[in-house]
Formats: structure tokens, C-alpha cells, sequence
């Protein structure tokens, strides 16, 4: 190794500034082939829209802002914020049962989940909207959150407080709610518990050497960390019930957004735009619910490295023009 | 300082039932196993009040599992535990164990302040939130006292002008002193620290010996398991040397540091000092 | 948008007003009656016997017109149920629905299910694109279009097995949920044909302004039945006197010629024809 | 502090192992109540599964075997994996287009995948049925990948290489099939997407600086680290698509098995059991794709510290059985 | 030794346009920013063939961020960085720089091994997996040689009896060890090193500087980031102190460690040794 003495001046004083690097940017070809196919596209697709007359634009225009569909609008958003309640509250109950150690709990959590989600939406709504099939009373002796049970056989349950024709009551619009919402809180006990699962066991493990009780550390310390895994899917799954309130079509609930839609079609033969107007109904609400999705996430994570995250997410993006990252 | 009192009964004689007065914890021939594989095998510990015991040991030597044994974190398998003459964990009652209830554990614990390696403080808090939340939710102190005793605390481990931040805003080293806070906020006989240097950078290791060494001097009774040499050395009362789950060698620090007796401690002080 | 305006018409001519009979109401069950009302299910996605009004809750169409009226006679307002048109009959059978009311066409199967009292004479029309030829009865190799679950689609699997029988190539059968989708996939060309019964394929024809024709002549004419449940004969038969009672005092004509299908008009209601 | 000569036997022997401790376990009457009213819920259903004569068991199996239907079943699996092996390439292309620095690549990515996440998929596959109602004849001049733009607008094309009749071509089971694909590229994309983006940039990092190009690093170090990330909700996607083959019978799909069932319902009126068979079925493919997955999984999750996870679940379990964890 | 050579132009002088034969790295006031916070501010530095540049400062000071520029994962903002003789990531023609295409960038970082301090191995391949990985699909060598090579490597590294394990099977030290051979069987012409064993428990620290110094012995020309002041001592050609994105000092490091000439330096180094 070359041995020199030390530099004369040992405290570099930092030069002028030299010209920032202005290079000319490497070319990509196959880029170009790519976006040139993808105008094409878009424009034959505008082309479509305009020039092809079955879309029957003003018809639909007409039509898709009639009172009856609006009423469809408003039914189709009161029942995914009902049908997620409900969904909520039995996800976190089905969650908590799951994590028991009692293996009876956990089991019951289990076949809950296991059937709720291992059959098709729209299999158990038509199920449902049938279910007054079964019987013709229903009588109930305990508290509404047992309705699971309560649809399934309370007929011959001794303690009965109250009872009302099952004909009328488990039709339409609310056998359609129970259906959703017992299969939403199928899904969401999977998310509850993915999330409390998500949680550093550390923090419980602090938590209980702090000496607080398990159900304290579940409320105060695992569930508010848990939400940040927990939101992103709930919001997730709030679209997805948005649009599965479009099979409420079929238990019939016929003042649904998309059955609404489709009787107009059905009333006067022009199917394809009332089926456009569905799309762009349900584009629309979803749109919107994204939106929100997008707010409520930056709000459950802030306080968690948020500038971590941001210096990561800088790093990519840098790493990413200096020609790391793919 | 501890004496790892080999107890006069003979191999297999019946247990003696209860700590003497005078001491902060005793722990007495205690076997813990994970599955098939026993982490600890028989360890025997004493350590009286206002004293410092520093635990050095190779990895997997079972220091951890010991300490998180002391608070019923893990429950053991054979063995007693006292922490200030009370059994940790078990009720004793007509000759049988008995569990404790939750509850009881949980006002166990209480007594016992633990410092994790990863701090492991809530994300979701601020500083002075992760200090007043046990106090407010366990003990029921009133919001005014507590923030007052908290900021009292952080102020004592230097961080009288970070109250406000999260975990995630603050250093490692500020993040350890909020967790030595948050610990003694529930006024704890005993404090257990699990290699609370290990996960800092070189240079904001100073801070938290420090404010450990303030806490000695203040009379606390501590174990305190770290690499740490001299840290031992200058603040411990007794350093015990663990490995392969038993304890192989004990003593005055400097006395174990300058002339250890046993080959295995020769090689981990070689390694580790050098 | 004629359609609508012509629906939205025949919806607010009142109907006509029917006098009750109490000898006949007495024959009804206490079951039904009880509440006053009568729990009738239909597919409320069949126009111009049963579909959903322009405010998109009101059922409407002759069937519902006639049935109400019915049900006047008898003493007992009526309840409109919309179901899906396969889930009607066992709707009724499980006591969900205390009549079913949805353009049956009597046969034996539902006979043999159900007590059917006929009110309607419809049978089966085809239709196809304006200008199109299309022979109904060698319709071999084409497609064509129907709603599932109704007769019609036994008629053209009876038809399309006849073309393979004979060796020539079978019907291209497209079964549509609804009657709509149906006709709409004949007016765009997807299908060359549709049948259904033969009020419905007249109103597609006039609904869908000249680009459907019908083709061929009506076949297969059969009642149309009101569905009860087996055990409720007197019921039926209470059914069947109150239409009886209608066609002698004019109220059936009326409403016949209100929704333009006075051709199916019959004379002599029956139970189980 | 206590100042004592030190232990005069400073190497402890261990004695004789102490007796093991067999403690009394704590008792938990809460369980024990929430577990009775588990059992009676059970029972009732039970009771009602044998009692209530409108399930009509013997007509059920009698029916749900018969060959229109395990053609129905057979067609739920096809379409299952063909839509699914169509949408999983659609979602890679679109999620390295969404990654893509150039806007116009990731913006086209972007609308394919809000389009097809937004909109139901019943609705889209009622749509795509009734798309034969906008062309008579569709005709092909890029090759089979660019088929969403096909769809919509290739008839005034002219670079024409073949075309056919758009009636029977798009309609029933390809439309179906289309539908669901597309549809299912949007999913995969988003979960592509996550994929790739859940491994370490430092990975990325490594690569580039080992001198490998952005391709290399993609394929033989993002993406086998991503598959860990993938494949989970990708079973979840598979299973998802199996029931929503149940969607065919609105498009229609004649030989899908839930059009089957309702078929032999509504033919025989008895509605309900076929109902129940339906419930059957999927529940009992969605079990065996379910018990699939967790083999996937398993095999996915090899080498990635197998010893550390089955460490951190061992003291997520000891913790908890220690009173620690909630 | 590294001569911070503060090149006799007058500032705001042109640029000089080329690096010096015998210097195998040449970083010429380089300015680098990431958003509006500037981390480099006008770094010079030269590297000869065969020597040992060890680099410490406090945390922030930009120290793996000169390292990543060097290799080209971060772009710098002004200035010039030769490495051998060849600008980095830029080719100048016409007195205009224009961008070098992804495969000529490639190119010049397998000239460059690098090792990070979180090690970054590839966690779904074997150690001798992750060593031939580069080779096979890079260079195109044969796998058999590869292999051949890539055993011999992690033997260097004292890991014969390791070659099959993943990543998740190794410790810290054999993870780092790895890493090394990895950047090695690239044979590149100079190794970049960031904070190689920070993130490794005390008692691995040792491994890997051995593998380090036999690299150094063997003539490795070498940028070390790290805060072992022993090793900077023993192996180091030069010791340069940044701080604040500039280099405060540098020189020998037996002098500049026993005599800072700068209170920043003081006061690194005395926190450091303490
Ligand atoms: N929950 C657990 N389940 C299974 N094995 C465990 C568990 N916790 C610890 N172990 C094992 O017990 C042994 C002792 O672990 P422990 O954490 O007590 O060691 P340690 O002395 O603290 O080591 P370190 O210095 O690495 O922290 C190790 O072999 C470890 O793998
Ligand atoms: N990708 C990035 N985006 C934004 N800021 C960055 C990025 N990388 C580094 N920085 C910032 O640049 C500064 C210098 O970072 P650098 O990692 O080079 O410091 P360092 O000297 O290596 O420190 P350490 O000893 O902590 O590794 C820091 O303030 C850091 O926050
Ligand atoms: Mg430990
Ligand atoms: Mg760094």
C-alpha cells in the first residue's frame, strides 16, 4: 500500500457548487410500441360508445335517474352499511371465539367461518330468500345476536318472547340483510384475527408485564394496532358488499339498485343500456368508497413511523429511477 | 449479593417451603423445558434487596427464559419461584398448587417492572401516553396525577422535552430510557432487564447505562442480563455466569471477571472482551 | 320510452270496482283470510301480465288486475309478492305464498302439485327480427331464444330433439333468466327467434317498435291457472266461481281489453281442466 | 447492599430434578355457558335438519347425482381454472405495467384494474351475456392477449386476420368465461402488485449491486420472494372463483351446476333441497380447494425461517397458555 | 493513502475532467439530495488500488449514501465519481453526460462488490446458491464452475460446512460471511462495506473482521463503513471522518484517532471509545 504523508490541508473547505448533472435520458423503444397500442384501443373504444346505437345514450339517461332507481341507489348503500354493522360485530365475535384456547369456542368460531365462506353469495341469498319455505312462524327467546341460531331451529325453543310470521318476516329485503351479513362476519372474523395475529407478540407480552389484564390488553394495546392491518381489508370488504348488494336481485329485494335497472330493461326491451347504467352506478359508488378507503387508511397509520414509511417508500422510488428496483 | 445457597438437603430431600426473610427473589431448583428441549435445568438464585445482579451467558443459554420466568411470563415446570416472599404464579393449599387467576398474576406482576431487548413500546402512544397507560387503566390513578408522575419519570430518564412523541420519532436509545419509564411507573420492588442495550447503536448505549446506574444508586433491586461487561463490573453486586441452562459460575463481579474458576466462563470472558 | 308512457297509462285508468260476494268468501280458508289479505307471489318480470310499474315498486299488468279483482270478489285485498318465477310454486306449496299468480300455464306436472284454476286461454307465439324467415315448426339449426323455467323451454327441447331425430341439426337453445333478456337478444341478432306465451310475445313485438314480427300462429293454446295448494280445494273452487262471477258481470272483458289480450278471453273457468 | 463472602461452592451441582408441578387449573364458568348455548344451538339445528320434511333428503341425493349435474360440477372446476389461469396472466401484465415509471403504462394499468374491481360480477357477466347485442360479427387483427380491447371495438379494425359470428361466439359459456377472467386479471393485478412490493428493496438492492439487470432481479429474486405473498390470496382468488362460477346461471351458462340444480327445482317445484344441494356441493369443493391451499402455502413458506416461525407460534402459544397473550 | 486532494482550481474553476492513473476510486465533489434535504455536499475522495479507506461519523452523515452513489444505486446530483478509471453511470460525449443504459450500469457495478449491513441475502436460495446466482446468470459461467468456485469461496470464509443451509439456518456472522463470499465471486476490483457488523451480536463481530482483514492482507482495494475503531486501526489505510455530508477530516488512522485535529471529530471519537 502506498504510504504518502497526510494530505497538507486535512480540512477539505467544500468548493463552489459544481453544475448540476443534466444527462440525457436512456431511450426505451418497446415503451413507446406499448402506449401507441394502447391509444389505438381507447380510441376504437370511444369510437364504439359514440357510433354504436344499441348503447341508446339519452334512454339511459333518461332512465337511470328515475325515482325508483334512486330508491335502488339509496337501498343498495343502507344495506351495505347495515349488512357491515352486523358483519362487524359477528366477525369480532367469531375472531375472539376462535382464539380461545377452549377448543369447543374455538371449534364453534370455526365451522362458522368454515360455512359462511365456503358458499357462494349468491347460493345463500336465493337460500334465504327461500328460507320462509322452512316454517311459518318464527318465535324468538333470545337476544337478536343469536339470530344465526335463531334462523336455524328456535321454532321448538321453549323460552319464546316473541314470535312473527316467518313468511313475510324472512323475505326479501331481510332475509337478503342476514344472508349478507352472516357471510360478511364470516370474512371478517378471518380479518379480525389475521390482525390481532399481527400484533408483535412483544406488545402483549409488555403489556402483561405492565401487569394489565388480558382483556385490557386486547382493548387497549392489541386491537388499536391490530386496526392497521384490520382497515385496509374492512374497506375492502365494504366495496365488495357495495357491489354484492347486486345479488339482492336475485333472493328477489325488489327495490334494489340492479333488479330497479333491470325491470326498466325488462319493461321496455333495452336491456344493454340499463345494464351500462348499472355499471356506471355501481363505477360511481365504488369510486367513491375508494376514495374514502384511501382517507380512512392514511388515518390508522399514522403514528407508526410514519416517516420510516416515507423514507421508504422515497427509497424505492429512487432506488427505482437509479436503475435498482424492477 | 446473591448466594447461590446449594441448599444443605441432600439430593431428592423435600423442598423447602418458603423464602427466608431479606430476600428480593429466590429462585429454587427450576426446570424449564420448551417441548422436548429443557432451557433451564436446576437453577437455584437468591438476590436481597437494593441488589444489582448482572447475568452474562452465551446465547441460548436460557438467560431470557429466566428472567421471563421471575414475572410467570413463562410458567415453569419444576421448582419455585418467590419474588418478596410470595410464590409467582401458584397458591400453595393443602399441599397442592393451585393457578393463580388471572388477575392475581396480573397484580404479581405488578411488582415486577420488565425492560425488553426491542423496547417493545406501544406504537400507538406517545411517550407520555405508553407511561401513563398502565397506572391509568391498572391502578386507576386519576389522568392529572398520572401525567404528572409520568412526566416526572421521563424527566428523570432525560426526556422532559420528548413527551409528546411517538415511539417511532424517537431514538433507540430515547425509546429504552421511555420503557425504563414506563416500567417504574407502577413503583416496581424489582426490575428485570433483558439485554436493554443490545438492539442500540454504539453510541446511545451511554444513555441508557445511565440511567440504570441512576436507578442502582437509588436502591432499586435489579437483574439485569447484558453484554455489557462494564456496566457489571462497575454497577453490579453479583455477576452470574449462565450456560446450556445452569448457572456455572457466580460472584462479585470483579472478582468473576479477573479470575473466573471455570473453563466455559474463561472462553465466553475471552471472546466477549476482546 | 312509448312503452312507457303506454304503461304508465293502462296503470292509472282505475280498474274496476267488484262488489264482494260473501257466499263465496265464506268458502275461502281462515288461514288466508284471516289477515285480510291474500299473499299472492308472481315474477314480476313479465310484461303485460305481471312487471314492475314506472315507480318501481307497484306489480301491474292484466294478471294483477284480474286477480285483484278476483280477490275483491272474495272479499280480500291482495298482497303482491315479487319471487323469482321458478320459486313461486314452492313458495305456495310451503304455505309462503297463499296464491301464485304468475301467466301458469296449466300442465300436468303442476297439476299433479297444485290445484290450478284456469282463468286465461294463451298458448305458445313465436317471434323473430322483422323480415326474418323463421318457420316455427322447422326452426332445425337456428337459435333461439326463451325464458328458463317456463313451458316453452320443454316445447323447443321437444322441437330441437325432433330436428336430431330426423337427422338434421338440432336448435341452438338459449335459456334467459329473464323474458327481456330474451327478447332483447333476438332484436340485437344474437338469436334468430324467441317463443313465449303469446300475450308477452305480442307486447315485445309492440314494445320494441317494428323490429320484431311475430311469425307463425299461436299453438299449444292451454288455461292459464291460478296455483293453490292441494289441500285447498274450496279455496280453488272459490277461485274459480269468483272468475265465473267476473265473466258474467263484464269486469273480465274489461280488463282484458284494458291490456289488449281480449283474445285469450275463455268462457267457463275450471279447477284442474 | 448486603456485602457476604461469596458462595464458599460457587459451581452449583443441579440436584435431584424436583417433582414436575401439576397445579390446579383456574376455572372459567363464562366458557362453560357460552359452550351449552352452542350445544342447544346445534341440536335445534340439527333437530330441524331431520324433522322438518321440506329438506326431502331422499329426493336431494337422489337428484344432485345425476349426469346434468356432475356436468355442472365439471364445468365449475373448467371454468375455475381456465378463468383463473387467464386472469393470473392478465394480472402479472397489468402489474408490471402499474410498476412501470412510465404514466401512460401505469396509468392504462391503473384504469383496467378501477374498472374491473368497481363494477359487480354479476353485473359484468350479465353485461358480457347480452354483448352480442352490440356486433354481428367480431374480427380478429392482434393476437388473443389484446382480446379485452377486441371486445370493445376491433370491427373497424383493418388489419382484419380472421373473424366470426360475435352472436355465438360471445355468448353463454365464453362470455361467461371472459367476463370472469377479466375480472379476475384485476384482482391478481392489485395482488401481484402487493407482491412484488412486500420484498425488502434491499433485496432488489443486493441484485443490482451483484451486477444483474432489472429483468434478472424480477424473475429470479423479486418474484420467488413475492409468491410468498402471492399465492395465499391467490387461493383465496381460486376459491372465490369456484363460487362465483355460480354467477354463469345469470349470464346463462346452461350446464353450470347451480343453473343445474335450480333447473331440477324448478321442474319439480321442490326448490329448497336443491337449494341445499348446492350449499353442498361448493361447500365441498371450496373444502378440498381449501385443504389445497394449505399445502400451497406450506410449501411456499419453506426455507424463509421455517425454525423462527415455528419459534414465534410456539411463544404466541406458551405466552397465552402462560396468561400472557389475549 | 487516500489525499483529499483539494485540487488546486480556484472555485467555481472547470471541472477536471479525468481521474488520475493508479487510483481505482476518484470522487470529485459530489452533491447529492434527496428531496429538498441535502445529504452530500461536496464530497472528494480518492482510493488507490490496494488500499484500505475505513470511513466513521455519526449516524446521518451520509456515509452509505457516498457508498451507494459510488456503485450507482442512488444518483448524484453535481460532481464526478470514477471508479478505475470509468465514470459511473454516465458516459460524457460531445461535453454532454448522457445516461448509461441499464446493462452498461450493470456492467460497471460487477466491477464494485458491496455488502450491506443488513446483509440482503437472497432468503429462498442456499449460501452457495446465493454465491453462484451472479455468476451463473450474469457472467454465464458454467454451473459446474460455478459451484466449484462458489464452494471454494464460502470455504475462504471459513463456511465449507455450510454450503446448503438457507439464510433463516445461519447466524449473523455466517449470514455476513455469505454476503462477503457473494460480492466476491464477482471478483470485483474494489468492495464496499456498510457498517458490515453492526447489526451482529458482539461475540460475531470477530468472524467477520477476520474474513475482512484476510481480504485487506490479500490486497482488496476497500471502502469500509464501520464504527469497530479497532479495525480501522489495525487494517485501515486512511480513516475519514464525515459529518454533516462533508468530510471533516481524514488522514492516518493512528493519527487522526490519537490526535483529532477538529472538535467534531473529538467529540465522535470520545463518545465512541468511551
Ligand atoms: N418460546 C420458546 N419456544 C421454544 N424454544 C424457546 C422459546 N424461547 C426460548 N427458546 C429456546 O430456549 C433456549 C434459551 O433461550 P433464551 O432466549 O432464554 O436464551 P438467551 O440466553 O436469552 O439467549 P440470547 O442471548 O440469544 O437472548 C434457546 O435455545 C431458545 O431457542
Ligand atoms: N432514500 C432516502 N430518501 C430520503 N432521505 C434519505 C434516503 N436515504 C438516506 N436519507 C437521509 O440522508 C441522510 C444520510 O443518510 P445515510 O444513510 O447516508 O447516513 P449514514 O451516515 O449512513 O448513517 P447511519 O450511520 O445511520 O447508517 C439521513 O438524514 C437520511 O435520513
Ligand atoms: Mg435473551
Ligand atoms: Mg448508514
Amino acid at each position: 500500500m502506498t504510504q504518502q504523508p497526510p494530505a497538507p490541508e486535512p480540512q477539505p473547505e467544500p468548493r463552489s457548487r459544481p453544475e448540476a448533472i443534466k444527462a440525457v435520458p436512456v431511450r426505451h423503444p418497446g415503451r413507446w410500441v406499448a402506449i401507441v397500442v394502447i391509444a389505438i384501443l381507447a380510441a376504437m373504444f370511444v369510437h364504439l360508445l359514440v357510433t354504436n346505437d344499441r348503447f341508446e345514450w339519452s334512454f339511459m339517461i333518461d332512465n337511470m335517474f328515475r325515482p325508483p332507481v334512486i330508491e335502488g341507489v339509496k337501498t343498495a348503500l343502507v344495506v351495505t352499511v347495515l349488512a357491515m354493522a352486523i358483519g362487524i360485530t359477528l366477525g369480532i365475535i367469531a375472531a375472539i371465539m376462535r382464539l380461545s384456547t377452549n377448543p369447543i369456542l374455538a371449534g364453534a368460531g370455526w365451522v362458522y367461518t368454515w360455512f359462511f365462506r365456503a358458499i357462494p353469495r349468491v347460493v345463500l341469498l336465493v337460500l334465504f330468500g327461500n328460507l320462509g319455505i322452512l316454517w311459518e312462524r318464527l318465535e324468538f327467546g333470545i337476544p337478536f345476536d343469536r339470530q344465526l341460531g335463531a334462523l336455524f331451529g328456535i321454532h321448538d325453543f321453549s323460552a319464546r318472547l316473541f314470535g312473527f310470521d316467518a313468511r313475510t318476516a324472512i323475505s326479501g329485503f331481510t332475509a337478503g340483510l342476514i344472508g349478507l351479513a352472516l357471510s360478511e362476519g364470516a370474512y371478517m372474523a378471518e380479518i379480525v384475527r389475521a390482525g390481532i395475529q399481527s400484533v408483535d407478540p412483544g406488545q402483549a407480552e409488555a403489556s402483561s408485564a405492565l401487569g394489565m389484564s388480558r382483556g385490557l390488553t386486547l382493548r387497549r394495546v392489541v386491537l388499536p394496532q391490530a386496526m392497521r392491518v384490520i382497515v385496509p381489508p374492512t374497506g375492502n370488504e365494504m366495496i365488495a358488499m357495495l357491489k354484492d348488494t347486486s345479488l339482492l336481485a336475485f333472493v328477489p329485494v325488489t327495490n334494489e339498485l340492479f333488479f330497479q335497472l333491470s325491470a326498466i330493461g325488462s319493461r321496455t326491451f333495452k336491456v344493454f343500456p340499463m345494464l351500462v347504467a348499472a355499471c356506471l352506478w355501481y363505477l360511481a359508488m365504488t369510486s367513491i368508497l375508494m376514495i374514502g378507503q384511501y382517507f380512512v387508511e392514511r388515518y390508522f397509520s399514522r403514528g407508526y413511523g410514519t416517516a420510516q414509511k416515507a423514507k421508504a417508500r422515497l427509497r424505492d422510488i429512487t432506488a427505482e429511477s437509479g436503475g435498482g428496483t424492477p | 449479593m446473591t448466594d447461590l445457597t446449594v441448599t444443605g438437603d441432600a439430593p431428592g430431600a423435600p423442598e423447602p417451603s418458603a423464602p427466608r426473610t431479606g430476600e428480593m427473589v429466590r429462585v429454587e431448583n427450576v426446570y424449564k423445558s420448551f417441548g422436548s428441549t429443557e432451557v433451564l435445568k436446576g437453577i437455584d438464585m437468591v438476590v436481597r434487596p437494593a441488589e444489582v445482579c448482572c447475568m452474562i451467558g452465551p446465547s441460548g443459554s436460557g438467560k431470557s427464559t429466566l428472567l421471563r420466568c421471575v414475572n410467570h411470563l413463562e410458567k415453569i415446570n419444576a421448582g419455585r419461584i418467590w419474588v418478596d416472599g410470595d410464590l409467582v404464579g401458584y397458591r400453595e393449599r393443602g399441599g397442592k398448587l393451585h393457578e393463580l387467576r388471572e388477575k392475581e398474576v396480573a397484580a404479581q406482576r405488578r411488582a415486577i417492572g420488565m425492560v425488553f431487548q426491542r423496547f417493545n413500546l406501544f406504537p400507538h402512544l406517545t411517550a407520555i401516553e405508553n407511561v401513563m397507560e398502565a397506572p391509568v387503566r391498572v391502578t386507576r390513578l386519576a389522568k392529572s396525577t398520572a401525567k404528572t408522575e409520568a412526566a416526572a419519570l421521563l424527566d428523570r430518564v432525560g426526556l422532559a422535552d420528548k413527551l409528546l412523541n411517538y415511539p417511532a420519532q424517537l431514538s433507540g436509545g430515547q425509546q429504552q430510557r421511555v420503557a425504563i419509564a414506563r416500567a417504574l411507573a407502577m413503583r416496581p420492588k424489582l426490575m428485570l432487564f433483558d439485554e436493554p442495550t443490545s438492539a442500540l447503536d454504539p453510541e446511545l448505549v451511554g444513555e441508557v447505562l445511565d440511567v440504570m446506574k441512576g436507578l442502582a444508586k437509588d436502591g432499586m433491586t435489579m437483574i439485569v442480563v447484558t453484554h455489557e461487561i462494564g456496566f457489571a463490573r462497575e454497577v453490579g453486586d453479583t455477576l452470574v455466569f449462565m450456560d446450556g441452562g445452569v448457572i456455572v459460575e457466580s460472584g462479585d463481579p470483579r472478582v468473576v471477571l479477573a479470575n473466573p474458576q471455570h473453563q466455559r466462563t474463561k472462553a465466553f470472558l475471552a471472546k466477549v472482551l476482546s | 320510452a312509448c312503452g312507457d308512457k303506454e304503461s304508465s297509462d293502462t296503470s292509472s285508468s282505475p280498474a274496476p270496482t267488484v262488489a264482494a260476494d260473501s257466499a263465496l268468501a265464506a268458502k275461502v280458508p281462515d288461514a288466508v283470510k284471516s289477515d285480510g289479505k291474500i299473499v299472492v307471489g308472481t315474477d314480476s318480470t313479465y310484461a303485460p301480465n305481471e312487471f314492475l310499474d314506472t315507480d318501481g315498486k307497484t306489480v301491474i299488468g292484466f294478471d294483477v288486475d284480474l286477480f285483484n279483482a278476483v280477490a275483491a270478489k272474495l272479499g280480500l285485498r291482495t298482497e303482491w309478492v315479487s319471487s323469482k318465477f321458478a320459486d313461486v310454486i314452492p313458495g305456495v306449496l310451503s304455505g309462503k305464498y297463499e296464491a301464485g299468480v304468475s301467466s301458469f300455464t296449466i300442465n300436468p306436472e303442476r297439476k299433479a302439485e297444485t290445484n290450478m284454476v284456469s282463468y286465461f286461454n294463451a298458448g305458445t307465439q313465436w317471434a323473430a327480427k322483422t323480415g326474418a324467415t323463421i318457420d316455427p315448426a322447422n326452426a332445425c339449426g337456428k337459435k333461439v331464444a326463451v325464458q328458463a323455467s317456463t313451458v316453452q323451454v320443454d316445447d323447443i327441447t321437444a322441437k330441437s330433439k325432433a330436428c336430431t331425430d330426423a337427422g338434421k341439426p338440432a336448435i341452438t337453445i338459449e335459456q334467459f333468466q329473464g323474458q327481456d333478456q330474451a327478447s332483447a337478444s333476438v332484436v340485437s341478432g344474437k338469436n334468430d327467434a324467441m317463443l313465449a306465451d303469446s300475450p308477452i310475445t305480442a307486447y315485445a313485438v309492440k314494445q320494441t317498435n317494428g323490429q320484431l314480427a311475430l311469425v307463425g300462429d299461436i299453438y299449444d293454446s292451454a288455461p292459464y291457472g291460478y296455483v293453490v295448494k292441494k289441500d285447498q280445494t274450496a279455496y280453488a273452487e272459490a277461485l274459480r266461481d269468483a272468475v265465473a262471477a267476473l265473466i258474467a258481470d263484464g269486469t273480465y272483458k274489461q280488463i282484458l281489453t284494458k291490456w289488449g289480450v281480449e283474445a285469450g278471453a275463455i268462457t267457463t273457468p275450471a279447477l284442474n281442466p
